[in-house]
């Protein structure tokens, strides 16, 4: 049965609202945004036909309030509720009260969401099929002795992750024994504050392996289609910083063996809509399913410009109940693309993240380049959400070109008030172990150190000095628009922040 | 009006001579083709070398970025060196450190209490923030000797948290 | 004979500057960047790894002088120039001093760039071929009454076409030959300024015809490739607004035909580099030759948007000697591609020019969008340059998708300060007329007025009203950020601009 | 306070009756959810619909721009309204009208001369401007009064040109 959808209430915020919105306009669907009380100015709510406030400013009073969103999208006649990624993208509840509601939920069914959502489900599910599984325990443990004993048999190093999550929180790895109770602990405490659901479980870990996952598309006909790989190995804190598509080290016949495995994922939670299954490759090109994410995922752009397909278009039109309309081998991966996600963290410190306002906010152009952001000048980053303000993306012919690009793209990006993971992305494009396609998910801790981020071409930086003496002995303070401004608060701090006054 | 720039640790002496002209120490004299663009944004165009840089300053701090590239910068005249010359001598020897909070967040764990002995690196307190937990480490060895914030406390960033030595 | 290209000077400035740097950034080649007094500033300024001031604020005194263009090349140690569109491009005489200068020229020889540049030589050089050429003179005419019987000859309507011309300028229909005087002068001298040659010819001019264009790629191993057609069909004053790849009305086999016929084009002059053979396509598809554009042309994108190539990238290759490393049966179109070309302009009276400093320049962006622009916030656009500040391109699968993607894509523009084509952009992806493919060259003439770029919904007109009403009311004067600015003047005006004062 | 809202030919009258809340002729009250942004742009969120518009100037002349749409602008209060309503009563009869330059460019040819009598939509003079050559062309019938500049001359927008009537 075909339901048209005539309005879209998304449940999100940031890059991936606008998104959203984007597709919804190019398919002439009506988009509701909704926004806590620091978003009022946000882009995705300038861009939507209409608005609704949420209220409350941390996101349990706002984009994870089923009950407001609920009450948005029944005010606004809203016929569906695509739920972005993060937030409630994975609560199968919401998924069941949306559905109540009498509204299309644009993902998959609840129960899908419920089995692979809960990671030791997911794995007692697949453990009798084809898919092969890390070795760990296929139940949650919550008594930290017994885990120690489970641990020890399995054989350290290994990984304590959250059974509700997803996306490394709440994730501790742990080489040594002594250091196992903090790490559960820790990675129990992350995830009741993450997913509301402190139940851990515990994996091999596999050394120097490769992070890469399938998109995979099902419609509710029972045709299920993968959409090749994405590679994310290069990433900081469990999390992705890089991606791209296709992987460097994918053959033919193993593309087809680990794709196959994937849509074998998917059949076995009756899948629909968008959805991506993970694997870790190791170094014996043995892939092992890690999970299953029932939502669209951050780097969904990769595969968007590998396959000329607009994912979102497409989930939409499985929401609505439309059949795919082409098949496996329908499908050919064209040229390849790499993505970039800014963060507003400092990569000389840590990784942490940085909070402030975004003075300016310019982006690249040209060929080959596309920007996924929800920032705009004068945009507050604030320590209530995820630190990720854009992704850049670029495709062209070949992997080489698609480096080639991103180098020009990424220093072309400009974004002035907070740090961002911007320069990093600059050291990860320029360095040969990313460029040889030899490197795996410990690439920062085997090639990055903070003080690489720093210029040597000592021509360049008496240029440089230079020029910063011109620009402050000469213009500071001769208006308002040149003075130099503190890069957290905007204003000018009169209390001699440049002690060099004007000839 | 004599100058000495540092730039990413490197040291430049120069003297401004004339409108966007500048002497170095060997006595080549360069002039600068520089004007303003937004957001504390230069052009500058040195020989035909064109180059855009921007200016901030942090917490009193002063940085350059270029390409993305933050490089730290302090601009001094005859009479701050000497000033800054004098304090560096007093900071030879440093005895201690004021741990600050390097973003806003909430205290989850104190690791530590008044009077223990820690080593460099070593996890002191718990902090957290965007939905991540985030060790605070200790930039010394030493013995904690002030505790400056409590368990479930809100802190905002360069907040005092707790003192080294 | 191999020779390795270090480092560009880019004889231009505006969009295709910065395009050009971009692609010379991609291939690690070093970029030299020229500007006039009032481009200080400029995008493409900043850009380039060097810049060098040519002096002088127009045209003849900046970008024209190919004395200041070879010192700044000398001075910089550029071993090549790539002269854009437009300014020295299609100069063969420019094209011989680069040569003599021991730099390489990226473009085709000077022989094929008069052969092709001097319209009525092309005429006469082909009339022998199987390219069909349309009925008129291949000779130009300087006696006005001569002229007016040859127009006579050959029927009015006829078209006086200026023989160094191309672009549409100094071109001028006569439909009466009481008129045929007056437009031919004001043919002569707007060649004459355009081009410093006053000569004209004789055309017919056909009816109803549509503007179809192949692009062309030749090496200097006698390869010639055709690039598929773009349709270039909307226009005003003669110059193209909206182009699109592939046409919608080309059949395979008129497609083969006429690629066919272009690249003997390509083949009669000798030609080598990227050019581009403009057909007139009748109602009856029957085509004539127009004339050949022996340069980058302003809508490239559409075509690498469909190949996947990068011209500048072709361009450079073929002016190192390289041989092009595929052939036409290597060649397919991917989807479809539309671009925008946004001017200051005022659509709403007669496309005139219009001129200020542009305040805020927010570009589209997300999936399947380029933006190819030099312009930035606080920019001047002056009366001294060609009115066009960007490009929007839009990819899709196909043309209705591409269609739906530009809407948003122009919604999502927004350039204040000036008056642009956006709104008359957004008429046309809206028209009927456009939308099924059915229209020629007379689009504007036929289907567009003034009036039609007016909002109708009186509900949104009542809601803006209202929003007008308390911007003016509550936040006007608030502070210096909020107050009403002149669009023309960014200061704002004392003399009670507005007259309403806060409550 | 009273005013009457003209905006794209549509005509309405409001009543300012709190911060953010209008009254309409109908008696109905509305608030709205009104920010600025940049750039004299505004967000509007009026019930659920989010509006985003600009607001700008020209020659005195206001326009509001809505999705690339520029639509005329004209708010009055009721004082206002009184005397451009006495104005418009002397303008109900139109006599003539100034013809101004409608960009910066070069007067190249002037096609008539004073005492002459033109059509509306006949040209009357020749600019060149951006290397185009653009006529310019008379908005009614009448007789040319005077005329303001000589070819060869630069002008500059909205510089008088010539009158008819």
């Amino acid at each position: 049965m075909i339901r048209k959808i005539k309005k879209i209430l998304v449940a999100n915020r940031g890059e991936i609202a606008v998104r959203i919105i984007r597709t919804c306009k190019e398919l002439g669907i009506e988009t509701v945004a909704v926004f806590s009380e620091t978003d009022r100015t946000a882009l995705h709510v300038r861009m939507a036909d209409e608005a609704v406030a949420l209220g409350g400013i941390k996101s349990a009073e706002s984009y994870l309030s089923s009950e407001k969103l609920l009450a948005a999208a029944k005010r606004t006649n809203a016929d569906a509720i695509h739920p972005g990624y993060g937030f409630l993208s994975e609560n199968a509840t919401f998924a069941e009260k949306v559905q109540n509601a009498g509204l299309v939920f644009i993902g998959p069914d609840p129960e899908s969401i419920r089995l692979m959502g809960d990671k030791t489900t997911a794995r007692k599910l697949l453990s009798g099929s084809r898919v092969p599984l890390a070795p760990g325990t296929t139940d949650s443990v919550s008594d930290v002795n017994e885990a120690k004993k489970i641990a020890a048999g399995i054989g350290f190093p290994v990984l304590v992750k959250a059974s509700a999550g997803g996306g490394g929180k709440g994730m501790r790895i742990v080489h040594d024994p002594a250091d196992f109770e903090q790490a559960m602990t820790a990675s129990q405490n992350e995830a009741q504050n993450a997913f509301g659901d402190s139940r851990v479980y515990i994996e091999k870990y596999l050394e120097g392996p490769r992070h890469i996952e399938f998109q995979i598309l099902a419609d509710s006909h029972g045709e299920v289609v993968h959409l090749f790989e994405r590679e994310c190995s290069i990433q900081r804190r469990h999390q992705k910083v890089v991606e791209e598509a296709p992987s460097s080290v994918l053959t033919p016949a193993l593309r087809e063996e680990m794709g196959l495995a994937a849509t074998e994922v998917a059949r076995s939670c009756k899948y629909k809509g968008a959805g991506t299954v993970e694997f870790l490759l190791d170094r014996h090109n043995r892939f092992y399913f890690l999970e299953m994410n029932t939502r669209l995922q951050v780097e969904h752009p990769v595969t968007e410009l590998i396959t000329g397909l607009d994912l979102v278009r497409e989930q939409i039109r499985i929401a609505e109940g439309e059949p795919l309309g082409f098949s496996q081998s329908d499908l050919k991966p064209y040229g390849h693309a790499i993505e970039c996600r800014v963060y507003a963290e400092d990569p000389m410190n840590q990784f942490l993240p940085d909070t402030g306002k975004v003075h300016l906010h310019r982006i690249p152009s040209g060929p080959g380049i596309r920007v996924d952001s929800g920032i705009v000048d004068g945009m507050e980053v604030s320590v209530h959400f995820d630190p990720m303000i854009s992704k850049l993306i670029t495709w062209d012919v070949n992997r080489e070109r698609a480096i080639a690009r991103m180098r020009r793209a990424l220093e072309e990006y400009s974004v002035s008030g907070v740090q961002t993971t911007l320069p990093f992305c600059q050291f990860v494009m320029n360095h040969p172990a990313f460029i040889s396609g030899k490197f795996d998910t410990h690439f920062i801790s085997d090639f990055f150190r903070p003080d690489l981020l720093m210029l040597s071409d000592s021509a360049l930086i008496s240029s440089l000095a230079t020029g910063a003496l011109n620009a402050v002995h000469w213009y500071e303070r001769e208006s308002d628009a040149l003075k130099v401004q503190s890069r957290s608060t905007p204003e000018f701090s009169s209390a001699g922040v440049w002690k060099i006054r004007r000839k | 009006m004599k100058y000495t720039v540092s730039l990413n640790g490197q040291e430049f002496n120069l003297r401004v001579t004339g409108f966007l002209e500048i002497q170095t120490d060997s006595g080549a004299r360069q002039t600068i083709d520089l004007v303003p663009l937004d957001a504390n944004r230069y052009s500058a165009i040195i020989g035909t070398k064109s180059y855009v840089f921007e200016l901030f300053t942090e917490n009193g701090e002063k940085f350059l970025v270029y390409k993305n590239h933050t490089l730290p910068l302090l601009i001094e005249d005859e009479h701050d060196r000497l000033v800054s010359h004098m304090k560096q001598v007093n900071k030879d020897h440093p005895t201690g450190a004021d741990v600050k909070s390097p973003m806003p967040g909430l205290i989850s764990r104190i690791l530590v209490s008044e009077g223990e002995i820690v080593k460099k690196g070593q996890a002191v307190l718990v902090l957290e923030a965007m939905k991540m937990e985030n060790e605070v480490k200790s930039p010394l060895a030493g013995q904690v000797s002030r505790i400056a914030v409590s368990e479930k406390q809100n802190v905002e960033k360069n907040d005092f948290l707790l003192r080294i030595g």
